[in-house]
């Protein structure tokens, strides 16, 4: 029929491994982290990989503050660029995210989400973060937030988020946990053309008749790189089609409507889920991470049992995915948010539910995984 | 044409008064409405002081053929060199 | 059904053969004993420097890209770099796996005391265990098979530091669906040259250890509940001989 | 000398509001003059000039210029003005901030970007107070000094700007004043024109929050007193009484590839090494 395909190249590698694998794939030249438990990897595998990627660049900086402002730099100048921390490196970056979420500069971020508050379980899983990449940063913004639960997934999402990021001119957190980082399976190595890759649109019209914040159809202005003739000012202010400060009423209202209708207009592409066995659940989980998983055998042994059990697997977390989560609560009777936290994302569940059905949460927050007895307890 | 001529912006002059005080001809005065303004244009030897020195770029020495005396560099040790007002070390 | 797509990802691989997709078993990677396999959970425990994390991402290296089989690999990090409890677990399967940690384990291989006292209980009725001879004085149970890993290691071999290789050579016969010229391969490619010839012989010299004293290979656990030993295998001792 | 206006008209954004935000007699405005002379005296393209910029009254500079200009997070212009120049080494980027920006909150950015030698040069404007938040002290207003976070004067010591970037390892530290503006043009064009990080400070008074508030009488008052006070470094150093006395020149010279040219040097090396094997 066809050519035999020629046999790709495998590895066994883990989650943050594979997280550098899409990085690349995507397009990713440039790199800024500082090291933090259990995100590391990433940016050890970046310091290997990015010297020898055409045009890579990496930098350690000194804090995860610094990191996102290097990061920034790098977009603003026209790389695709990327940072990955951990909870604590998480909470310094919060600012210079609101400010790329204000300047529409497009970067990813992967936060590894490790146990507790503070410094909390440094080596152990975590799902506490959940809230924070949507709220994190003050003010009013439109973000754009991934999960993936396995090894592939983690290629695959690093790539999504990329593309998310550039098509959106919006940063992107990429949320993994620490199981789903270091655990380690084979995935097939991505090369040139296994995956859609999407670049930000650049002005094509003279220089002197460019306006970077200007409403366009889909909402998302094009961005030159700095230098390439396209002069103009960025600033975290309030500002006019022009870039330049504002605080008059209409134009502060026009610059945050369009930024988040931007994202609200393309929920059809932004927000991903995959359905196991819900057209006819009674009983929905509905998870992500390394406890979809879990949830995974937890509802094929339900249905073993007899029990017709579904799982929503959610890759997207914000926008939340109301459209694909609302329709299974308003046919089932039961439920069940399982999650590594006191109860982030069954929070939005119980929001979308109106209380139509019984919504059920597992919240575990000693550092170990939900186990997929744990869930079958609650759905068989 | 042979004298300078001396042009301040009201519209972007905040009348702080710098070309006023270190003129070493005394061309500038700031006046009633708070706005330098040019009272003595023919003693302008454009030295080029004030140009640089004005945080508005309100003022504009056009020069003439005659008068042209550049100022010695503001480093140059000034004989009538006046204490400091407040002895502040940074 | 809401009808909504089963796995809606943008980043959508232009050709059929997506990463998670070529995930499979047996997919040509040569792998003749095509052993069907339900999920068999594997620990290898020990003492922080013994190079427990190393074995595990060989041997989960071995059976994922050089059988073709799933699997998982986690493991547990202690505090401190050196010295503490170490852990690797992998499980194996024919299928995709979803729960990727171990639950009940079918081959616990302890190389410390505490390691083999503390992972017992997680053992499945007739799981098996391989424990160090010297390093674990007190067996939890009689029917533990042992050998003195570290003293091959240190007599035979001539390196300490290939206990853990002495290790998975031993686990590379007692596995039934492992073939021992894979786990050779898989050695080979993620060594560096300088090291590789050291642990190669390593390997070889687990390999026939446990072959010699340890009897048959492990049988897998039967689905319907039987116990059949699966003892057809090759004979690999011309293999061996060419290293 | 009309060219000297003309000049700056030239790079000023004529679509922005002028006059410049600044209060009468802010030196900020004269800062921005030199910077524009000393890019035009080195012949550099508009395009290839980056400046980046933190919060505070000296953020407010970046809107006004025609060059690439980014406005930037309170101390952090540092550091995305090192991710600018790690992307894209021709650029010609230069990080415009405060002394808070500089060197309380980015006070971490700030010494390591002189430890890597980020080729990026830094103008810091010292008022020796915050002036945008109403004049609270910052960590270069010089003790005994007043703000209104220390009404009762100030009881820190104030950094020492040049031994502080210099023990860094910058690769050129110097300073200048708002009074002594060719020599500030001078200090500015070689800062630019040396590989490596490059610092300037640039004393500019404040008069409104700092000048008010510690006996000076006129924003004019205030220029006097740089004029009386600041001294080149080499006749500074031969004074006997050095006491209210500051000098001014260049500090540290160093001849030292930035960070970016050695990335870029590694990156040949490796491909060669690569080249060499294959």
């Amino acid at each position: 029929m066809t050519a035999p395909r020629k046999k790709r190249r495998e590895a066994f590698l883990l989650g943050n491994e594979a997280v550098v694998e899409g990085a690349l794939a995507a397009g990713c030249t440039f790199y800024a982290g500082y090291p933090i438990t259990p995100s590391t990897e990433i940016m050890e595998c970046m310091a290997k990989r990015l010297p020898h990627v055409p045009d890579g660049a990496f930098i350690q900086m000194e804090d995860e503050i610094a990191s996102m402002g290097a990061v920034i730099g790098a977009s603003l100048a026209g790389r695709k660029a990327m940072t990955a921390t951990s909870g604590p490196g998480f909470s310094l970056m919060q600012e210079q995210i609101g400010y790329a979420a204000m300047t529409e500069t497009p970067l990813v971020l992967v936060n590894v989400m490790r146990g507790g508050a503070s410094t909390g379980l440094p080596t152990s899983p975590g799902q506490g973060d959940v809230q924070q990449a949507r709220w994190g940063a003050h003010g009013d913004h439109p973000i754009i937030v991934l999960s993936a639960a396995d090894v592939p997934e983690c290629v695959e999402m690093t790539v999504t988020a990329f593309n998310f990021a550039e098509k959106y001119r919006s940063p992107v957190i990429l949320l993994l946990d620490e199981i789903t980082a270091h655990t380690r399976e084979k995935i097939e190595l991505p090369e040139p053309g296994d995956f859609e890759v999407f670049s930000r649109l650049t002005p094509t019209m003279p220089p002197e008749w460019y306006k970077p914040y200007e409403e366009t159809m889909r909402g998302v202005p094009p961005m030159p790189p700095i230098g390439s003739g396209y002069r103009f000012h960025v600033t975290g202010l309030t500002h006019d089609p022009l870039g330049f400060p504002t605080s008059r009423p209409e134009e502060v209202r026009a610059l945050t409507e369009r930024q988040f209708r931007k994202i609200d207009r393309f929920f059809e592409d932004i927000q991903i889920v995959e359905h196991v066995e819900t057209a006819d659940a009674e009983v929905v989980v509905i998870a992500y991470g390394c406890v979809a998983r879990s949830a995974r055998l937890a509802v094929k042994q339900a249905r073993e049992a007899g029990v017709r059990a579904g799982l929503l697997v959610l890759k997207t977390l914000y926008p939340f995915p109301r459209r694909h989560v609302e329709p299974l609560l308003r046919n089932c009777r039961l439920a069940v948010v399982p999650e590594l936290n006191m109860g982030q994302l069954s929070r939005e569940v119980k929001r979308v539910n109106e209380g139509y059905t019984t919504v059920r949460t597992i919240n575990r927050i000693d550092g170990q995984i939900i186990t997929p007895s744990q869930i079958l307890k609650e759905i068989a | 044409m042979g004298r300078n001529r001396v042009v301040v912006y009201p519209d972007w002059c905040k009348g702080c008064g710098i070309c006023a005080a270190f003129c070493p001809k005394k061309v500038f005065a700031v006046g009633q409405d708070g706005k330098a303004r040019v009272v003595n244009e023919e003693a302008c030897v454009n030295c080029g002081f004030c140009e640089p020195h004005c945080p508005d770029f309100a003022v504009l020495v056009i020069p003439g053929e005659t008068d042209q005396t550049p100022c010695p560099p503001e480093t140059a040790p000034d004989p009538a060199e006046q204490p400091a007002a407040k002895e502040v070390k940074p | 059904m809401t009808g909504a797509p089963k796995d809606k990802t943008l980043a959508k691989p232009a050709k059929a053969a997506t990463a998670k997709a070529a995930n499979g078993n047996g997919n040509g990677n040569g792998n003749g004993n095509g052993q069907t396999l339900a999920r068999y959970e594997i620990r290898l425990s020990g003492l922080g420097g013994q190079g427990i994390l190393t074995m595990g991402k060989l041997l989960g290296q071995a059976l994922a890209i050089g059988h073709g089989y799933y699997v998982t690999q986690t493991q547990s990090y202690g505090p401190e770099a050196r010295g503490g409890a170490s852990r690797a677990d992998l499980v194996v399967s024919s299928e995709p796996i979803s729960y990727p940690k171990t639950e009940y384990l079918d081959l616990l291989v302890a190389l410390s005391q505490e390691a083999a006292a503390s992972y017992y209980s997680y053992l499945k009725p007739r799981g098996a265990l391989l424990i160090d001879a010297d390093l674990v004085r007190q067996s939890p149970s009689s029917v533990a098979l042992a050998l003195p890993f570290t003293r091959l290691a240190r007599e035979k071999v001539g390196v300490p530091q290939a206990t853990n290789v002495v290790a998975l050579g031993a686990v590379a016969y007692l596995l039934p669906f492992a073939r021992i010229e894979a786990m050779r391969k898989s050695l080979k490619e993620s060594l560096p040259e300088k090291i590789r010839e050291a642990n190669i012989k390593a390997l070889n010299l687990g390999y026939q250890e446990a072959k010699k004293r340890l009897g048959e290979p492990i049988a897998l656990p039967d689905p319907d509940g039987g116990d059949e030993v699966y003892a057809a295998r090759m004979d690999l001792t011309e293999i061996m001989t060419e290293d | 000398m009309a060219e000297i206006t003309q000049l700056i008209h030239q790079y000023l954004r004529h679509n922005k509001k002028f006059p410049l935000v600044f209060c009468p007699g802010c030196g900020h405005g004269i800062v921005l003059g030199s910077l524009v002379r000393s890019v035009h005296a080195l012949g550099l393209p508009k395009d290839d000039v980056v400046i980046v910029a933190g919060i505070g009254c000296s953020g407010r500079i970046a809107a006004y210029v025609d060059f690439n200009t980014v406005h930037t997070t309170h101390g952090r212009a540092l550091t995305v003005a090192t991710g600018i120049k790690m992307a894209n080494p021709k650029l010609t980027v230069i990080a415009v901030m405060g002394d808070g920006d500089a060197f309380s909150i980015g006070g971490n950015h700030l010494i390591h970007a002189a430890r890597r030698n980020i080729g990026v040069t830094a103008l810091v404007l010292n008022n020796f107070i915050y002036g945008m938040t109403g004049g609270q002290c910052s960590s270069t207003t010089p003790e005994g000094a007043y703000s209104h976070t220390c009404p009762q004067g100030q009881l820190e010591s104030a950094f020492d700007i040049v031994e502080l970037t210099r023990a860094a390892g910058a690769a050129g530290v110097s300073r200048g004043t708002v009074y002594h503006v060719k020599e500030l043009d001078a200090l500015l064009a070689e800062a630019i024109s040396r590989p490596g990080f490059n610092l300037v400070e640039a004393l500019t008074p404040c008069f409104t929050q700092y000048g008010r508030g510690n006996g000076f009488k006129s924003a004019v008052e205030m220029f006097k007193w740089l004029k009386a006070s600041c001294l080149p470094v080499e006749r500074y150093e031969k004074l006997e009484d050095r006491t209210g006395k500051l000098p001014i020149g260049t500090f540290v010279r160093r001849d030292v590839a930035g960070l970016e040219t050695r990335w870029a040097n590694m990156r040949q090396a490796l491909a060669a090494k690569k080249g060499g094997a294959a």
